[in-house]
């Protein structure tokens, strides 16, 4: 637990000092008080970009305080609201909802303010300075693509997916990109065209309970929801195989509910049978299984390292250089990658905590 | 010297409270701030609502868990019929019809089907949120530019809107409690049920009656709720029947009925919001948070007992 | 049609999961009539009024109000007709004030929105004062009083209402001798006033005293009905019982021993002030004072049910204090509540679970229930009291009342107890069950238990007890050995006039 | 015909669930395969145990909301201790100790303190959750290869060793509830507290007892879990407490103490979980899935108070 007690330390101790040295805050060279406005902390993802952001504050020596919203819109609000009245100089959001915290973003904006939402999408209406993603849609349908080149031409990709929590936008654009980049693939299709399809194809899944893309040959054949966690992601993973026992291939909106859904295929003895995508995240644990060339086949990069520096390169440019926070594109990206068996080696850190 | 304890007594709810805001108020200079106490106002009204619904709930013996998916459902039908192009003020009936029907069938459930509340409340629940998920599509749904977010961001001078609309509810509450009948026989039917029965009140009449108050208040609070971000969201009010539930038992309310005050549910509730927020002000790490959490209910529900134990061991 | 009945219940049946407990019984009451309505413990009284309130419906039957014929299928109905009945179990909700449940389903006046609270408590305290009752505080909620306190918010909620018929179900079973006389001049005056009005007791005193006119239920059939004034009490407990009485309190030879225990400066709560009183083997000591005397409370603080503030015990030489009913129970000393149906018995549970509760040591062996023990053992101990029961697997509330109390009883008795605290034994327990409760009480003491009882039932007191001690206000007032006691000196000294 | 109704009326639990297990078998041919049958009794194993330990608590008039959470810490301090090189038994005998310190918490406040149990177990819920997460820093943790799936893959002949632990559990209750002065005097405290603490019974004993028992199985689930899937998680187990409730309300226990038994708390658990597999296994679509489980809820247990409806009025 060191890292947590850590940043416990110092951003209590932080907000004493940035109270005390407030008039010297503006300026150059001088310490800027941030805050993280973080949707949860129940997923090793959402703990490491925290900490990363944590950390590169520290490394410019700036105070950082993190608040936890722990999925309530409610907590989000208030933590928002927090930050305003403790001054902050820039607050970094990791909104829950796309549209939920429109009116703490322009009052946050409207006294002077800015905020750089991370990770989850945001609605324009907020009006923050932009959105740093790495990219959750990018990622699924470079996973997607990827995961066409696994099957032959002629094969049906019989498919279940395993979703995260009803009603999460993150988890949609994930699921989409999935389907964009397979469809894109199979059926030959523009990148256009294939979200246009991946739109319908959700839509189907979501009113039917099944899907099927003829021309990419490409099908659905169950969906199971598992709180992003492996504990639920085996009963549902054991659940859709009795009732599907021929797949072929295994979808998931992130690597935990994936890495609990191998057991279950291992159970059975599929795991020759069946491989496995993850639209998200390239955790350690998923990329171990990748880089030991097991069916476990391809994650998409989200690595909170590389949002968390993108995220503090353009804080520095508004706070140090003075740019007009304005002027920032809706997204700035961290680029899409598919981490598969061929670039595994070079993405794959043991220590990493995510 | 006497005279001393029988205030500390009844009046242990509010000295605890009391002291909580002073000690907030002692450890954090941000607490006391005008910003703050409106946000929490804000923050709460929502809150406070529910609970005044579940507290009549309460009070007659059972318990309601669907309020958290009514909140939702009221929160994503104003949000649609907004899209739709209706006024605010029809959004706002449609919705608050839609919490009242919630109630009337765990109300019947309850009452005349002779369910156990907690399995006809947790089934409303789970059908509450399914609803608001296919109205929703699952996902949430932007009210048209000005329609509503006026009422969640206004104020009367500095007085939110939201917490005018929330003290108007406690003090019908308060007053249906201990003015009307209404309010007296809901305490009797959780006190003895059978007596009133037997002295020729119809109880399932009133029983379901609590339900159906519960429902219309959630569906209210989802139209606030939706107002303060301006979007229908069908996720929101998870985990809600607890907050709501714990706040009236901190409020001295008895889950076996009879027992219970709608101005005592209100001080659980701010007891409830204090502890969020002052963590929340002095950055308290978020996985001990919960640890300090649980210590600070068990610390203040203590006190409480402790102070008012004037209960014989009977 | 006959309109000179006010009530006439015909040919009613009732059977509970094969239990008859009302078969072919006709009932009538005319106005201005107090008619008794005696039998014994399970004979199906209170079953018959149930049907006539509309609190639980008849298999077959029919029951005319002034000559019409009237379909009672719920308590609204039969209160829109004039009936009003005081149950024998409490009706009241314990969270509300007194006012609040005398006045329960009229809180606000008709067309109005607000209750008027000054109103309301100003009802209830002339509808006290007028029952001579003006020391209960309206505004005092009905948890916090005591049984006997508890009935006389009964009987006034009943007697706000105008009733045209009222049925009293046992009314007398927790009130002492002033309290009985207010309320029997309050039911003469209506009477005056041509209410028919029903009296179930099972003491035989009171039926002589109040009623005109009496009915005979048996086992669920109607036996016979006569004037007062045509019968004697014995031949009504032989019509009752079925068999001679011989005796109501049979001879004790019990050899009274050494003081078994000695309470010194009792002080508990509001209502126990410097208590003391002293017990020995083989004796039956009495308690007798008014309602709110205190004994209920004395007895409890010495059992370690509530806090004892200050005082000592000593129990077979040794200085002990009871911190809670375990220890009191570890060292032999038992107590029989007097408010049965919230402490005595656990009234969803069966027979068997009940009487075996404070003897679980008996039939178990490490924590494990041998089934076939338990139930003979519970067999034999429910035989000693003569319980009526169908099965020992049906929960108590199946039960009438009487054979309720007995259970409770064979608990204590199956404890082994060697002091034995009784209060109210045989509260509405009727004639023939309440000898046998007498005999159990002397096979007790002739063991060389010592037995407290606390009793409200001036016969009791004087035929049962060796020496009896009488309270007033939380203190002891006098003590009377068996020559003393008689009447006079009981009510003298309980009413502070000696 | 007399004695059919008795019949039906005893035995309505066990019909309702025998019709629902048909209806499963006509409506999806995969139902009733050996596999998920298997499946079903691993999935549900855990639960199971921590419904037996809740039933319990129930019976005295209790609630234990804490359960998800200590299942959580039993898990995380499984994987935890194994990951520090411990033997699985060591590592399972702290994982189970730490589940009745917590037990012991509540229990303690909820008999000697006085507190309401559903504001101590929230306390404590809350806490648990919280020691969870800061043991785990938040994320799950992958135990040694090899050093405990054996137990959560394992199947003696065709029946899992899960199962076999539940089944276990489930005998040990009924024998408890049936057959020792213990399970009579909880029922006793639930029906009577007064009347069993007048008949000279140590009743706080007994209530710290079943809050001890419920601690202690809810750890031994988080073992269970843990050895499913390798991995000690600290979200795993949220929302457990309102499965569990419903489980034993299904089976018949009423909230307010003195009711329930352990087989039918067994069916409880698994109507709900026949509800869960037959919609997966016949994918109905995500959204509705809500709204049909409440409907199956409210049917199930409907035709059970109807069938069963001997309640006397009064
Ligand atoms: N709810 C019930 N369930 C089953 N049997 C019952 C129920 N209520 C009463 N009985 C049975 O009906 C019969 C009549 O009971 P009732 O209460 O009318 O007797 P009672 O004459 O009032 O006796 P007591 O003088 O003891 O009050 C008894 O045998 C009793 O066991
Ligand atoms: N005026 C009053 N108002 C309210 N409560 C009272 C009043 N007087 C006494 N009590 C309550 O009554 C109880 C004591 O009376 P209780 O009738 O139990 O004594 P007792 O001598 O055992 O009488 P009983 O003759 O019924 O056995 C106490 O709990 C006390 O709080
Ligand atoms: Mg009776
Ligand atoms: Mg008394």
């Amino acid at each position: 637990a060191p890292a947590v007690s850590e940043s416990a330390e110092s951003s209590a101790s932080a907000s004493e000092a940035a109270e005390a040295s407030q008039p010297a805050a503006d300026g150059e060279g001088k310490t800027f008080k941030i805050g993280f406005a973080q949707k949860t902390m129940d997923n090793p993802f959402f703990l490491a970009l925290a900490n990363a952001i944590q950390e590169e504050g520290e490394k410019r020596g700036w105070t950082v305080s993190v608040l936890d919203a722990k999925n309530s819109l409610e907590t989000e609000m208030a933590n928002m609201e927090t930050f305003v009245s403790q001054g902050m100089d820039l607050i970094f959001l990791n909104t829950i909802d796309s549209e939920g915290a429109i009116p703490e973003v322009q009052a946050a904006t409207a006294a002077g303010i800015p905020v750089i939402e991370l990770d989850s999408g945001i609605s324009p209406d907020a009006g923050v300075v932009t959105t740093v993603f790495s990219d959750n849609r990018g990622n699924g349908r470079k996973v997607g693509l990827y995961a066409a080149t696994c099957y032959d031409e002629g094969e049906t990709i019989s498919s279940v997916i395993l979703s995260g929590d009803k009603g999460n936008p993150g988890g949609e654009d994930r699921r989409m990109g999935l389907f964009c980049g397979i469809i894109e693939a199979r059926a030959g299709l523009t990148e256009e065209e294939a979200w246009v399809e991946a739109e319908k194809f959700n839509q189907e899944l979501t009113d039917n309970g099944k899907a099927f893309h003829e021309a990419a040959n490409f099908e659905v054949l169950g969906q199971g929801w598992a709180h992003w966690t492996a504990d639920d992601g085996l009963p549902a993973m054991e659940d859709l195989l009795v009732a599907n026992p021929n797949i072929n291939c295994v979808l998931g909106e992130n690597d935990n509910m994936l890495i609990g859904g191998m057991e279950a295929l291992r159970a059975v003895d599929k795991l020759e049978q069946v491989q496995m995508f993850a639209a998200c995240d390239g955790q350690k644990e998923a990329l171990a299984l990748i880089q030991q060339g097991t069916s476990y086949k391809a994650s998409g990069e989200n690595n909170p390292n590389k949002v968390a520096e993108l995220g503090y390169q353009i804080a520095e440019e508004i706070l140090v250089e003075g740019k007009d926070p304005t002027s920032y594109p809706e997204e700035s990206h961290t680029d899409a990658v598919a981490i598969t068996p061929e670039n595994v080696d070079e993405l794959y850190d043991p220590n990493a905590i995510f | 010297m006497k005279k001393a304890t029988f205030f500390l007594k009844k009046y242990s709810t509010y000295i605890i409270f009391l002291v909580a805001v002073l000690i907030c108020i002692a450890i954090s200079p941000d607490f006391f701030t005008p910003t703050n106490i409106v946000n929490i106002g804000r923050q709460y009204a929502g809150l406070i609502i529910v609970s005044m619904g579940m507290l009549f709930v309460i009070l007659t013996g059972g318990i309601d868990l669907s309020v958290g998916s009514i909140v939702a459902l009221g929160s994503v039908i104003t949000a649609t019929c907004l899209v739709a192009g209706m006024s605010l003020g029809v959004a706002m009936m449609i919705a608050l019809l839609c919490g009242i029907l919630c109630g009337i069938i765990t109300g019947v459930l309850v009452s005349y089907a002779k369910m156990a509340p907690f399995i006809a409340s947790m089934a409303m629940m789970t059908m509450a949120r399914g609803v608001a998920f296919v109205i929703s599509n699952g996902s949430p749904i932007p009210t048209p530019e000005g329609s509503i977010i006026w009422l969640g961001t206004g104020a009367v001078g500095v007085i939110p809107t939201l917490v005018i609309i929330a003290v108007a509810v406690v003090v019908a509450f308060w007053f249906m409690q201990n003015y009307t009948s209404f309010g007296r026989i809901v305490i009797a039917i959780g006190s003895n049920e059978t007596a009133v029965r037997l002295a020729g009140i119809r109880v399932k009449l009133y029983k379901t009656g609590v339900y159906v108050i519960s429902g219309l208040c959630c569906a209210l609070a989802g139209i606030l709720l939706c107002s303060r971000t301006a979007i229908g969201s069908p996720v929101v009010g998870e985990g809600m029947e607890l907050d709501a539930i714990a706040a009236c038992v901190i409020g001295g309310a008895s889950l076996s009925g009879g027992e219970g005050s709608a101005v005592k549910a209100v001080i659980g509730v701010l007891i409830l919001a204090l502890i969020g927020n002052i963590m929340n002000l002095l950055a308290v790490p978020s996985y001990p948070q919960d640890i300090i959490k649980g210590i600070i209910i068990v610390a203040s529900v203590l006190l409480q007992t402790l102070t008012s134990s004037n209960k014989k061991e009977a | 049609m006959d309109t000179t009945y006010r009530v006439q219940m015909e040919g009613i049946y009732k059977s509970y999961k094969g239990v008859h407990a009302l078969t072919d019984v006709s009932f009538a009451v005319k106005p201005g009539e107090i008619h008794a309505l005696v039998g014994e413990n399970g004979a199906g009284k209170s079953t018959l009024m149930k049907v006539l309130s509309g609190a639980i419906a008849a298999d077959k039957g029919s029951i005319k109000i002034d000559g019409v014929e009237r379909n009672i299928t719920s308590p609204r109905i039969s209160r829109d007709l004039g009936i009003s009945i005081i149950y024998q179990e409490f009706m009241l909700a314990p969270h509300l004030t007194v006012a609040e449940n005398i006045y329960i389903d009229r809180l606000v006046g008709k067309n109005k929105l607000m209750i008027n609270w000054k109103k309301l408590k100003k009802d209830s305290h002339d509808l006290l004062e007028k029952l001579g009752f003006s020391e209960i505080d309206p505004d005092e909620k009905v948890g916090n009083l005591s049984v006997a306190y508890q009935q006389v918010v009964e009987i006034c909620k009943s007697l706000s209402r105008d009733a045209r018929v009222l049925v009293l179900d046992e009314p007398s079973a927790v009130l002492t001798f002033t309290e009985i006389q207010k309320l029997f001049k309050l039911i003469r005056q209506l009477k005056e006033q041509g209410i028919a009005i029903v009296y179930i007791s099972h003491r035989m005193d009171e039926i002589f005293d109040l009623c005109d006119t009496v009915t005979v239920l048996k086992d669920g059939h109607f036996v016979n009905e006569f004037r007062i004034d045509e019968i004697d009490k014995k031949s009504l407990i032989y019509q009752m019982v079925g068999r001679e009485l011989s005796q109501l309190f049979p001879k004790r030879n019990a050899k009274i021993g050494e003081t078994i225990l000695k309470a010194e400066h009792l002080k508990a709560g509001r209502m126990v002030n410097d208590v003391s009183f002293n017990v020995h083997k083989g004796e039956v000591l009495g308690f007798s004072g008014l309602v709110g005397a205190g004994r209920t409370e004395t007895m409890r603080s010495l059992f370690g049910a509530d806090k004892l503030d200050s005082g000592s015990i000593t129990y077979k030489g040794q200085k002990i204090l009871f911190k809670d009913p375990h220890a009191a129970v570890r060292h032999g000393v038992g107590l029989l509540s007097e408010d049965r149906k919230q402490q005595g018995i656990v009234i969803e549970r069966t027979i068997r679970e009940n009487t075996t509760l404070t003897s679980l040591g008996k039939v178990s062996k490490f924590g494990i229930i041998n089934h076939k023990k338990d139930k003979e053992f519970t067999r034999d101990i429910l035989a000693r009291l003569t319980t009526k029961y169908g099965d020992m697997e049906d929960s108590v509330s199946c039960l009438s009342g009487g054979n309720q109390q007995k259970v409770s009883l064979a608990k204590w008795l199956a404890a082994d107890c060697e002091v034995i605290i009784l209060d109210e034994p045989t509260r509405g327990v009727d004639v023939g069950a309440k000898a046998e409760i007498y005999k159990n009480i002397n096979d007790l003491a002739e063991a060389g238990v010592a037995v407290i009882m606390v009793s409200s039932e001036m016969e009791e007191v004087i035929n049962m007890c060796d020496r009896v001690v009488v309270m007033r206000q939380g203190k002891v007032v006098g003590e009377l050995e068996k020559k003393d006691m008689n009447d006079k000196n009981i009510i003298g000294l309980s009413m502070g006039v000696m």
